[in-house]
């Protein structure tokens, strides 16, 4: 699965992209799987509300389910226009 | 309709004539164009030196697709365009540009509210003030662009 | 602020970009720019040949003027622009155009549904269809347009 | 006192514009006044909702007084824009 990281999440995180092989059934366990595997995801992922993702580009919500999934996309709400 | 996500500047007279021109040729009898633009507004205290936008690719484009055919289902219009920008912009550039054509004033103006209000929230987009002593600071999204989509509901 | 009444053409993309240009030139630091123009329509059945506008040469500027005014009065608003042409249109001419500006998205749109709203109903214009046949129709005024002015009161 | 008219009021009473030797104190008096002296004028005025009146190139309304007023002009709902 692709991981993607866009703002101050790809800063903290530092990497735009990544490939993670997970059995994550959730956004939300994906978040706790990587949050345990070192400290800048942990402080990225620290504060969930401040947090949007979107799933194979489309937005969806952290408990939303991971099957088929191919893309993960973790950003901070959007500043467009 | 026409969506264009892009590094370089835009002119906004000639997107505009090109919109009018398009409605013209179609002969889709709009009676009512509306434009927004928005322009990189220099900080308070002028110690902004630029506004890098970032952006996500493969989904920007789709987003903007889908909040242009929404905005086309819920009122009747001629045309949609959408410009938006990502990368390096100095204060005085034009970031974005939303064009709407309609029979009628109130369709074209409400639409064309509609988009700004949905591209503020739900277009991929974020933008860093990057300040003269090399300092960047990501732009907050505002509680008040959140509500504006209350609106629509 | 600029007001022009005029019958000849005027070019929707020029006026868009001295509009903007003026903004920037002026350290203005407006972030949101919108413009409304209107369009001849041609009539459903197409037996519309041209339309006939009408005005009242003193009263005309007096009254576009106090109308922006007012709407400099309750937005804040950077710059105004309105353009109105008089005289013998053809359908797909533009016959006028409004611009406004602001620092934020709200003030420019409000305002220049304000605008049109009121140039709509008060400003000294009167259409008259022009038919293949000869004939000449007055445009009536619609209710709806002087109901649009409650919004406002 | 200059007395215009525009669309198709102009039509009706067949003149633009013209001057008018009055003594009447209101906008009512006078076209009461204009009603009188012809027919022509009797029927673009016949319906006064469906008319507007200016003073001195502001709107105005058919009770309003006349005094020190140059110029008067009647026409029908307009339909700029």
């Amino acid at each position: 699965m692709d991981i993607l990281y866009f703002a101050w999440v790809r800063e903290r995180i530092g990497l735009p992209k990544e490939r993670v092989e997970t059995s994550a059934a959730t956004v939300r366990e994906l978040v706790a799987e990587l949050s345990a595997r070192e400290d800048r995801y942990a402080v990225a992922f620290s504060d969930l509300s401040a947090l949007r993702v979107a799933l194979d580009q489309d937005l969806s919500d952290f408990d939303a389910p991971l099957d088929g999934v191919r893309e993960v996309a973790f950003f901070p709400p959007m500043t467009g226009g | 309709m026409r969506i264009a996500v892009q590094d370089g500047l835009f002119d906004i007279g000639e997107e505009s004539n090109r919109f009018a021109a398009g409605l013209s040729d179609s002969g889709a009898n709009a009676g009512a164009i509306v434009t927004f633009t928005g322009v990189v507004r220099g900080s308070d205290n002028g110690d902004m030196v630029a506004m890098e936008i970032e952006h996500y690719p493969g989904m920007t484009e789709r987003a903007i697709r889908k909040i242009a055919d929404e905005a086309m289902a819920r009122w009747s219009l001629a045309d949609v365009l959408v410009i938006h920008r990502h990368g390096r912009l100095v204060p005085g550039e034009q970031i974005m540009m939303v064009a709407t054509a309609s029979r009628h004033r109130l369709h074209a103006f409400e639409a064309a509210e509609f988009l700004m209000d949905y591209l503020k929230s739900r277009a991929p987009f974020w933008k860093k003030e990057l300040l003269q002593d090399g300092a960047g600071n990501w732009v907050e999204a505002k509680d008040s662009d959140e509500e504006a989509l209350d609106r629509w509901a």
